[in-house]
């Protein structure tokens, strides 16, 4: 490497050590996760009418979530839960919450606890002022728990929810549940949100939506995106959040940055350190190409 | 002899599955099932062979004292530590013996923490290596010096940069819905094309093997 | 069939069990009030086609009041028994909306769910309200029996296939072998192998041949058996260090069988020792840790990737890169494609790979091989552009030839 | 050994030491065996941070992170296989004393007689380490290898070639209603009849140049070389975007390692 004409710069842009590389990518990655700043988020329609749907109920509302998830697509879901369940908290609204898969139940307790302190401190969001407020289960939201066969249990809860959950998670009859006073099914819910990473996404469309005809939204992995986007564009659906993506967006809207919005930034700033050596390297080839061919004249 | 009834084994065999595939009759079925237990039998059995090759190859770096022996002896005792967890550990009367799992789970908790904390950090951390390996690749590699470098190159790009929010909605909203096209319109019809040239490669192959004319695997060539 | 029968029962259960603590709120009220509803009707029960036998599938037509009427059918329940007389006994249920149920039986004979074959059998079927005390019974249909099939009519399309191209194969190997010249274009990735292998001779550095994470039973891994085979010939003549880690015990031993022959095939039976083929451990990233400490610190002058790869693609690929080597690749994984393409300097992109043993043999016989697969590629766009065609008039007739049933 | 060399393990040692203390101590009263899971913990991000420093270059902690990795797999691996075939699959079926021994429930059954045959193939296998009838083993890769060359053999032509053919079977003219219609209709979104018109041919002809691309043994000159032509450039723009589409899952692994090193050991939470 002592020749001379290998040490120009733009020979030395095109072959920057690997080691160069990897150094820049850890610090942007590690700094990108640490330090509080924040990126745009594009925000879609589909996502937007989610938030203004919950964000204008009025208070004592109850809204149906339906969590039907695993640890495997919790990195993506459990965003969307976490930002909705304190917007929701925050605004007053009571939540009924199912788990209509086998390990749902471990990831919607999780869920309400986490949010539930959380909302033991003084917050802001979009400029208007939350105090600190007590969530206490049985008043503030009642979680039923998981029942198989969910195709059953959501058109039993068309009837009566207390027909396939006589009792909630913890054991109590729901009709010593403040929550549940006056309430008997789908009629009495704002509306119902399943946040999912199975194909139980489509009971709620056929067996729910299509029963009940409740304003059903979706929250679904970046994999499922593609399938039950259809149902938005044929009204079945009235919001849609998909993948990390959708995730990012809920979280920026409702001004409540967490793991979404940090996953992206470090992702938006990682892709853009590769397209940088993408650029350099190539700069590098052309301009000693162009060096040689006008040499070589 | 002792190549002639390698080769008619592969014939019966071969036939038979292809067979079994047009006879759905319970006792072709049943045949299909057993054949598979087998494989899985014969595949357990292979295992020893395969530790055997582990250890002999260790052992005799350790005996010549090669380069780097000491890392063997490493090699070795996790290997023997291991097999030791996995096999033995106290039932649920306390009694110490061969036992793997009882209802309340893994008879010896080493094993399992040995799979929490050496297996699985090891494990995710030589995949996620691939973040580094992957931008290196592509500084090193993504360059225009030709017409087909340069369309691996943009269509890279444009798919890298679908979620920029930088230079305006507009941009990031084409740019999604053009990464979106590349990825289910070219990808589908290039898959396709590989997919059925694989189809055909591997029917060849599974052809020439069943029929004799393919004989490399036996090492004749 | 019989899980879900269970969950049912059990969810049936809590259904009962709550309609006895909610008394004071007059949900039983809704549920006693019910008013039976209308039967099914047209219910009826044919052997399954192209089976094992024992399976029936029962069809009707859905009661008034499933969605509309009453809208009080919640469910069907299908009932089954050996004689009209003697009780029927549940076999499963479908939710509402449903107009057909496929009662696919188990085939140990001790299991609830077992389905006689050429037995008479009797079948009925109850529209089942929210309250399951109320219900309407079918009338019974029977008696109907199960059979078990020879051939499964619904995959003649494969069998034609497999005819046909056994013939092509049959057809060229035969022309092949009385001595006609095939031509065959050339494929960059061959012609390295063979520089590659000159290239570490004169380095005095050994070869590297990966197999990736194929087992013995996939295709990709026997046509790697045969590369392996011209490889180990070349490097036998040559007297270059081969270096196979394997990471599946069966192909180790059948990769050991290969090179053990090439060597002795070559004319260097001495040469060969069993460690050259050696086991590393069947774990995807351990395997990939220990080749990568391979190559880092024996330098290779050439990596061969021929296999089935998944992740660890780019990790070997780039890691060999750091190390020098020229590389090679060779897969059918399609996912993994992108990553040699970019990270090795030859890439036989799927097919490429199973041509690649004909091509570094020249065997006229293989060479036939390679036609057959041609002449199978000009059949399979022939068949498109008629296919096409007949799809945008409408021509169902035709694209139905190609629909395989499971 | 070179003084760095010293100094550099020493300090590791004593990083390793301090972290095992620490660890132990916010585990006190949390967990039942806490200076184990402290050890544990401490192990874990030691052995993280020993294949991170491969991307430096190879040295003795990754060597050492190498060798263990590959005896612990192994040995897991093994250690899976013997309790799953061997005592869950085969044990039942052939002795009811050995059952016992490893409480499993023996099987009866009339067949049971048929599970030696895997059990003589398997030690027909294993005569491969002896010198003189290592070619006996042949019989058992025979069995394997046709076995499973009769399976594929019907599979792949039915997954890969029969159904892919018969999925090109696209509508080349969608929703067609007149050449006006056509043109007064025109526009760029996705639903729109031009878009998805202009997809199936794109398909179509992608697929058709793919396919001429694959072929041996024809000369790629003219019409034909020009088709092929086309197919490579396909393959060239799918290649690119899935590599482009896979970078982010793969920053994504990154970032739970970080996570696992800054949180879960370093106990950093911001």
């Amino acid at each position: 490497m002592t020749n001379k004409k290998d040490t120009n710069i733009f020979n030395r842009m095109m072959s920057i050590d690997r080691r160069w590389v990897f150094l820049l990518l850890v610090i942007v990655c590690v700094t990108a996760y640490f330090i509080p700043f924040t990126i745009p988020i594009l925000i879609e329609p589909e996502v937007a009418v989610i938030h203004e749907f919950i964000d204008t109920l009025p208070p004592g509302s109850i809204i149906f979530l339906a969590i039907d998830y695993d640890p495997a697509s919790l990195a993506e879901l459990h965003p969307m839960t976490y930002a909705l369940l304190e917007q929701c908290f925050r605004r007053n609204l009571r939540v009924m919450c199912t788990a209509l898969h086998p390990n749902g139940p471990s990831m919607a307790e999780a869920a309400f606890l986490d949010v539930a302190d959380s909302c033991r401190m003084d917050k802001t969001y979009n400029g208007e002022f939350f105090p600190a407020r007590e969530v206490v289960n049985g008043v503030d939201y009642c979680f039923l728990g998981y029942k198989p066969y969910p195709a059953l249990v959501i058109l039993g809860m068309g009837t009566n929810f207390r027909l396939p959950f006589p009792a909630d998670y913890y054991g109590t009859p729901l009709d010593s549940i403040p929550l549940m006073r006056g309430v008997q099914n789908y009629d009495q819910m704002a509306c119902v949100v399943n946040i999912s990473g199975t194909s139980g996404t489509e009971y709620w469309i056929s067996y729910g939506q299509g029963r009940f005809g409740f304003p059903l939204a979706l929250g679904v992995t970046g994999v499922m995106g593609a399938e039950y986007y259809p149902f938005l564009n044929s009204g079945q659906v009235f919001g849609y959040m998909a993948g990390m993506l959708g995730a990012a967006q809920y979280e920026k809207l409702a001004d409540n940055p967490g793991k979404a919005i940090i996953a992206m930034k470090v992702q938006l700033y990682a892709h853009f350190l590769i397209i940088f050596f993408i650029i350099i390297g190539n700069v590098g080839f052309f301009m000693d190409k162009y060096k040689k061919k006008r040499e070589g004249r | 002899m002792k190549r002639q009834i390698p080769v008619f084994l592969v014939f019966i065999f071969g036939v038979f599955m292809v067979f079994q595939y047009f006879s759905p009759h319970e006792a072709s079925e049943w045949v299909y099932k057993f054949l598979m237990d087998w494989i899985y039998i014969i595949g357990i059995f292979a295992m020893a062979l395969g530790i055997w090759s582990l250890i002999h190859v260790s052992y005799d770096k350790i005996k010549h004292k090669r380069h780097d022996w000491g890392y063997s002896v490493v090699t070795l005792a996790a290997l023997f530590i291991m097999t030791f967890f996995g096999i033995t550990g106290f039932n649920e009367n306390g009694d110490w013996g061969f036992y793997f799992m009882t209802q309340e789970g893994l008879t010896n908790p080493m094993f399992l923490n040995f799979f929490n904390y050496i297996l699985v950090p090891i494990e995710t951390t030589m995949f996620s290596l691939l973040a580094f390996f992957i931008a290196s690749a592509a500084y090193r590699a993504f360059r225009a010096r030709n017409v087909l470098a340069s369309m691996l190159l943009v269509s890279a790009l444009i798919v890298m940069l679908r979620f920029n929010p930088y230079f305006g909605d507009a941009f990031a909203f084409y740019m999604n819905k053009t990464a979106a096209w590349l990825l289910n319109v070219p990808n589908m019809a290039a898959k396709r094309a590989i997919l059925i040239g694989i189809g055909l490669g591997m029917v060849g192959t599974a052809l020439k093997v069943v029929l004799g004319i393919e004989r490399g695997y036996m090492g004749k060539g | 069939m019989r899980y879900i029968f269970v969950i049912f029962s059990l969810v049936l259960l809590t259904f009962s069990a709550g309609l006895a603590q909610v008394d004071t709120l007059g949900v039983d009220s809704i549920l006693l009030n019910i008013a039976p509803p209308s039967p099914i009707s047209n219910l009826t029960v044919y052997d399954k086609a192209n089976d094992h036998g024992h399976a029936l599938i029962l069809e009707w037509t859905p009661s008034p009041d499933d969605g509309a009427g009453m809208n009080t059918v919640m469910l069907y329940e299908i009932f089954r028994s050996e004689s009209p007389d003697s009780p029927f006994v549940n076999v499963g249920s479908v939710p509402l909306g449903n107009s057909r149920y496929d009662n696919i039986g188990i085939l140990e004979k001790e299991s609830r769910d077992y389905i006689p074959d050429n037995t008479d059998l009797y079948y009925r079927v109850d529209a089942v309200t929210i309250n399951p005390e109320v219900r309407a019974s079918s009338e019974v249909f029977g008696p109907v029996r199960s059979y078990s099939n020879w051939f499964h009519r619904g995959r003649v399309p494969v069998l034609l296939a497999v005819l046909i191209f056994g013939g092509l194969m049959m057809y060229f190997v035969t022309v092949a072998r009385k001595g006609a010249e095939l031509y065959v274009r050339p494929l960059a990735g061959i012609s390295a192998v063979d520089d590659a292998i000159g290239r570490a001779t004169e380095m005095g550095r050994p070869i590297l041949y990966i197999f990736g994470l194929g087992t013995a039973d996939m295709i990709s891994t026997i046509a790697s058996f045969t590369i392996l085979s011209r490889v180990a010939k070349q490097v036998a003549e040559y007297q270059t260090q081969l270096i196979v880690p394997c990471y599946d015990p069966i192909v180790m031993t059948v990769a050991q069988e290969v090179v053990k022959s090439s060597y002795l095939d070559a004319g260097h039976p001495d040469a060969y020792n069993d460690d050259m083929v050696f086991y590393i451990t069947t774990n995807q990233f351990a395997y990939v840790a220990a080749v990568n400490g391979i190559m880092l610190r024996e330098l290779p002058a050439t990596n061969i990737y021929m296999g089935k790869f998944y992740a660890e693609s780019l990790i070997l690929a780039e890691t060999g890169a750091v190390a020098g080597s020229i590389q090679i690749a060779g897969t059918d994984e399609v996912g993994q494609l992108p990553f040699f393409i970019i990270a090795c300097d030859y890439t036989l992109i799927g097919e490429e790979l199973y041509a690649a043993s004909a091509y570094l043999g020249r065997e006229p016989i293989m060479l036939g091989s390679l036609k057959a697969q041609d002449y199978a590629k000009a059949a399979v766009i022939i068949l498109s552009i008629l296919g096409i065609i007949a799809a945008n008039f409408g021509l169902t007739a035709f694209t139905n030839i190609f629909k395989v049933l499971d | 050994m070179k003084r760095s060399t010293l100094i550099l393990m020493g300090l590791v040692v004593i990083v390793f030491a301090l972290s095992w203390i620490f660890k132990a101590i916010s585990f006190h009263g949390v967990e039942e065996h806490y200076v184990l899971q402290g050890f544990l913990v401490t192990l874990a991000a030691f052995l993280t941070l020993s294949i991170m420093s491969f991307l430096y270059r190879d040295n003795p902690f990754y060597k050492f992170a190498e060798h263990l990795f590959v005896g612990i797999s192994a040995a897991f691996w093994m250690s899976m296989g013997f309790w799953s075939t061997i005592v869950g699959n085969l044990i039942p079926r052939l002795s009811e004393g050995l059952s016992n021994f490893f409480k499993v429930h023996y099987i009866p059954g009339d067949y049971n007689i048929f599970f030696y045959i895997p059990v003589i193939l398997g030690i027909l296998l294993l005569m491969r380490l002896s010198r003189n009838y290592g070619w006996i083993s042949r019989w058992s890769l025979a069995f394997i290898v046709g076995t499973t060359a009769g399976l594929n053999f019907i599979r792949y032509l039915r997954s890969d070639f029969i159904n892919q053919v018969s999925a090109t079977y696209v509508p080349l003219l969608v929703d067609w209603q007149g050449i006006g219609h056509f043109f007064s209709n025109l526009s760029l979104s996705a639903s729109g009849q031009f878009i998805m018109m202009l997809a199936n041919w794109v398909i179509f002809l992608g697929v058709m140049c793919g396919i001429i691309y694959f072929f041996f043994s024809k000369e790629h000159t003219g019409m034909f070389g020009r088709a092929s032509r086309v197919g490579i450039w396909i393959l060239m723009i799918t290649f690119g975007a899935s590599f482009g589409y896979t970078v982010m899952g793969r920053i994504s692994l990154l970032v739970g390692r970080i996570t696992f090193l800054f949180r879960d050991w370093m106990g950093l939470n911001i």
